[in-house]
């Protein structure tokens, strides 16, 4: 596994728990950071699969709490980023309930980026899919022109200003750099797992997303 | 009230300060040696009960400490007192006594 | 509490801030929910402390969001980067300010990495020439926005119009810090007072009037954690954290928190409407909110901007409360109004959060 | 002649081998650079395992060490080598021509205050075990009225990379577990929580001891280093560490946090190595000859190690240590010196 971040992330583990005492995910999920670096220390191919294929290393947040806390300067969370990335290389994201987010959060957050060349793109976050957002948010969702001009915003505007429309030639850039970094090679690996396992189950894509969008079996939490 | 679809989480947090300190007493009272195990899982290792069903007297003494009574009285549902614990604990507790005791004082009825 | 116990820490971790001649960069959620605390930080910075701060059009997302909900590889993330850090260079600048937490602590776990790893580095320079012909370069100083108004908050308060005082009790205001978990606790020597007593947000406050109250849960991250709160599915995680820290600063009865996390105030803001319309409970006065602030709106207020400049409007927890303890003049029938008065409506009223 | 042998550090390991050396019959010097004799040991109540009285040990090897000459206030200005003896300049102006200098610096306490997530100087009810000890000896501290729920954190500075602290300072745990029941005596109606990662108890009758605070004082053991303190809107703590057994993250409000501060390198034991370009280990503590073999004899001839200078020890090991030191001492001044002409090449040939 060549992955900086679990060069940077992973010494040996003496199982203290402080990383499991602050973490904003072990609290509501069933989920043990600690548990899942001495996995990973172990060694133990057939315990890292099953890993991999899991939806726990889906839980952590990547707040990185965790990496001020270890006495043995271990970062739970650069782990955890290197289990996901090596789970969506091997396409084992797509087996687990959480997993199969990334399908979702790839399509829209990376679209996002090469699109307008934000990862949020105000006009892309409804009020409908976002009821939490608030019904001040239902009101500048209708209103977002009028309200980036009256907050001294350029929403979609021309030069420098908040949410300003991001030059073609910029966006070509970052296209470039996604096509030789592997992130276009990624989205595409993605795509089609998650178009395999929408036909798997007979739905349409549209079906497939409000699934995954929404699905949350209790299993995740504690009783 | 509004239904946003997603709503709070249980928390699984231990919090000690549940510690219902009182039904605890009445347990050491009937067996002392609740307060010498060392966590060590011999008990659970040996479980004839634990191979097939969730049975961990380690846990169990566990989950009275952490105010987890209901999870103690589940780890112990299955246990068949067969004693095979009570020959392999290194502090020598008479487990089966303890697991009636913990039964007893910590079930709802 | 032992309050020198506390500024003995924040001696330890005093990080240098350039004077002047300074890069910006936006944050998408700020742009995104907080267009005018950004168009406030130039004003401030440019027009109130005369300071030369440059923004190109060119410049993009760095990709955070995104990487930190696992979409992108890191050499992705770090070759938009190094385009960012090129653009900077490009223009003749070399003091990087960024406006979101989530680039900082990236910017600076990047920096860290290609210093550990030259030949990652290599690879990158390689990259960014590659998909963008454009020089490699690396800041002489990487600072958050949130450090620069830090800097200057002497000076602020030197121009503040009003305090952060209860006009009424003549009373400091309570005021609660949340910092964004990426600011320090990756790498806690890279920001103002550490990770564990971060000074950045209570020197703003201590220097404008306010009094910080510290509360058990102040170090916890506020819930976002990226594909926690993008998936429908996975909001319980985000909202239940925030409650946790609700329930945690509620006896402390805080007038006002103060952000320096693009997401935070959104999250703080918004999760108190949630619980508010899913339970009941609400953690200000009589059934108001506890206003979740960035601070660049704070600095607004104490220096004499309208509250409705500042888009205040655009919380879902209602400021007035604030307003009025603070003294702050504003017109409730404005609130609402688009650019010269135009009406376009207001937003519908809650059943429960005033 | 008698010969004259330094004695740097005026701790139990000093105290003890200068009674040794001097019921050999050498001329003994014994500096101390704070005002009072006893080290650590002079701060501390009452000690592990038989919570014997500090005091009473530390009369023991004061009077053991009756006769010496001893210097307090005073630390090394300056030691050159000569031929074959070392001229050390005092701070207090004196001057000694000794023929063997055996370093005693000892340990310094963990600063408590680095580990900033445990609010040590900021939250007002987090002590470290050596206020504990002073609060047994005088009786008083603010910080202690009646205190209803009592934790202690074990490594606090041991174990910890982040704190610079990798080793561990193996007294810690048998200190917190004699501590915790200390304060059980004191407080009957106190619930105790020792947080811990390994017990490590090795010593005879700390299994003991161990068992004692589970069975007769009901201390709670927690297996799980604390992961950060706050305060509470009363004043009480917050503390949070994982139940690592469980697998669950813990919550507990307490009204006393004690942090079992580890041993570091002596900083002034620091400054007498520099002086004299004394080898340490990544640890911090002096590096020895023969780790097995030969631990009371650094890596410069005629110059001796006793004590917590080479790492943390029990007391016990300490003064074994120091015993140990004066037998080395007494070998190397008897079997080199006196043969001034093949000195040179015996000390080659043994050291």
């Amino acid at each position: 596994m060549k992955d900086y971040r679990l060069k940077e992330g992973l010494n040996a583990c003496i199982n203290c728990g402080t990383c499991t005492a602050i973490c904003p995910a072990a609290e509501f999920y069933r989920y043990d950071p600690r548990r899942i670096v001495d996995i990973v220390q172990s060694k133990d191919d057939e315990e890292i699969e099953k890993l991999l294929k899991s939806d726990t290393i889906w839980y952590c947040g990547e707040c990185m709490s965790c990496v001020t806390r270890c006495p043995r300067k271990n970062a739970a969370g650069l782990i955890i980023m290197s289990l996901r990335n090596l789970s969506i290389e091997l396409g084992y994201f797509i087996e687990s309930e959480k997993g199969r987010q990334q399908y979702l959060l790839t399509k829209d957050l990376c679209s996002n980026v090469l699109d307008y060349g934000y990862c949020v793109y105000p006009r892309r976050f409804d009020y409908a899919g976002h009821p939490e957002a608030g019904r001040v948010w239902e009101w500048e969702e209708k209103h977002l022109d009028d309200l980036f001009e009256r907050l001294g915003g350029n929403l979609d505007g021309k030069g420098t200003g908040a949410m300003r429309r991001i030059p073609q030639e910029d966006l070509d850039q970052l296209k470039a750099i996604f096509d030789i970094t592997g992130a276009t090679a990624r989205m595409e690996n993605v795509r089609k797992a998650g178009e395999k396992k929408a036909a798997e189950w007979g739905l349409t894509e549209e079906e497939f997303i409000a699934k995954i969008y929404t699905d949350s079996d209790p299993k995740h939490l504690n009783h | 009230m509004v239904d946003f679809g997603f709503g709070l989480v249980p928390s699984s947090r231990i919090n000690l300060d549940l510690f219902d300190r009182e039904k605890y007493e009445k347990l050491v009272a009937m067996e002392p040696d609740a307060k010498i195990c060392m966590a060590c899982g011999s008990c659970t290792a040996v479980c004839t009960a634990g191979q097939f069903t969730p049975t961990s007297l380690r846990e169990a003494i566990e989950d009275v400490f952490n105010a987890k009574d209901d999870k103690a009285l589940e780890a112990l549902k299955a246990c068949q007192l067969c004693g095979k614990c009570s020959m392999v604990c290194p502090r020598g507790i008479n487990t089966r006594h303890l697991i009636l005791s913990i039964t007893k004082v910590y079930s709802k009825k | 509490m032992i309050y020198e116990g506390k500024q003995k820490i924040w001696s330890d971790y005093q990080k240098e801030i350039p004077d002047d001649h300074y890069f910006y960069v936006r944050s998408c959620i700020r742009q995104s929910f907080f267009p005018a605390s950004e168009a406030t930080f130039l004003d401030i910075t440019r027009n109130k402390l005369g300071k030369d701060i440059f923004e190109t059009e060119h410049h993009t997302t760095c990709g955070g969001i995104a990487y930190h909900s696992d979409t992108i590889p890191q050499e992705t993330v770090m070759t938009i980067i190094a385009r960012q850090f090129a653009l900077m260079a490009k223009n003749g600048y070399e003091n990087y300010v960024c406006s979101c937490i989530t680039s900082f602590g990236l910017y600076c776990e990047t920096m860290e990495t290609w210093r550990e790893y030259p030949e990652l580095e290599a690879k990158i320079r390689e990259n960014l020439w590659k998909s963008c012909k454009l020089e490699f370069a690396k800041p002489k100083f990487l600072i958050h926005a949130s450090d620069l108004i830090y800097k200057y908050r002497n000076q602020i308060a030197a121009q503040a119009v009003r305090k952060l005082v209860n006009v009424h009790t003549g009373e400091p205001l309570k005021v609660v810090e949340h910092i964004g978990c990426h600011y320090s606790k990756m790498f806690p020597s890279k920001g103002v007072g550490g990770a564990e007593y971060p000074y950045v947000l209570v020197g703003m406050v201590e220097a404008w009037g306010g009094e910080i109250v510290d509360y058990p849960e102040r170090r916890h991250c506020c819930g976002f954690g990226f594909r926690q709160y993008f998936i429908k599915g996975n909001r319980g995680y985000s909202l239940s954290n925030t409650h946790k820290k609700f329930e945690s600063m509620e006896p402390f009865k805080p007038d006002l928190i103060i952000t320096n996390c693009p997401g935070c105030p959104y999250f703080l803001d918004r999760w108190q409407y949630v619980i508010a319309e899913s339970t009941g409970k609400t953690y200000g006065q009589d059934g108001h909110g506890i206003p979740a602030l960035t601070y660049e709106e704070v600095a607004g207020l104490v220096m004499g901007y309208d509250p409705w400049d500042l888009g205040l409007q655009t919380h879902q927890v209602g400021v007035e409360p604030l307003l009025d303890k603070m003294g702050v003049p504003y017109d409730p029938s404005k609130k609402y109004l688009g650019k010269n008065g135009k009406d376009i409506g207001e937003p519908l009223p809650c059943a429960c959060l005033k | 002649m008698k010969n004259n042998i330094l004695i740097i550090g005026g701790g139990p390991a000093g105290l003890e081998a200068s009674a040794q050396l001097q019921r050999m019959g050498y001329n003994v010097i014994l500096i101390e650079k704070s005002p009072k004799l006893g080290g650590h040991l002079a701060k501390w109540d009452r000690l592990f395992p038989d919570s014997v009285q500090a005091e009473e040990v530390l009369g023991r090897l004061l009077k053991g060490a009756e006769g010496v000459k001893c210097f307090t206030d005073t630390d090394v200005r300056a030691i050159n080598r000569l031929d074959k003896s070392y001229n050390v300049r005092l701070t207090n102006g004196i001057t000694v021509l000794s023929d063997a200098v055996l370093v005693a610096s000892g340990f310094d306490l963990f600063d408590a205050v680095k580990k900033e997530e445990y609010g040590y100087g900021i939250y007002d009810q987090v002590m470290t075990n050596a206020d504990l000890e002073a609060y047994f000896k005088s009786g008083s501290d603010r910080r202690i009225e009646k205190p209803g729920k009592i934790g202690f954190a074990h490594c606090v500075g041991s174990r910890d990379e982040k704190s610079g602290c990798r080793s561990c300072s193996k007294v810690c745990c048998a200190t917190a577990v004699k501590q915790a029941i200390e304060m059980k005596q004191a407080f009957p109606d106190a619930e105790v929580f020792c947080f811990y990662m390994d017990l490590r108890l090795f010593g005879r009758h700390y299994e003991d001891i161990y068992l004692k605070a589970q069975k007769e004082y009901g201390v709670r053991f927690i297996r799980g280093r604390v992961a950060e303190v706050s305060e509470n809107y009363d004043g009480t703590l917050l503390v949070k560490a994982e139940d690592t057994v469980a697998g669950k993250p813990l919550k507990v409000t307490l009204d006393l946090l004690v942090l079992m501060a580890g041993m570091r390198p002596s900083a002034s034991g620091k400054a007498i190595g520099d002086l004299l370009e004394m080898s340490v280990e990544e640890d911090g503590y002096f590096a020895v000859r023969s780790g097995i073999a030969a631990g009371q004899r650094s890596p410069i001839p005629g110059i001796f190690l006793a004590g917590a200078a080479t790492g943390p020890k029990t007391l016990p090991e300490t003064l074994a240590d120091a015993r140990a030191a004066a037998m080395e001492v007494d070998r190397y001044l008897t079997e080199i010196f006196p043969d001034a002409k093949n000195y040179k090449q015996l000390v080659r040939e043994r050291w």
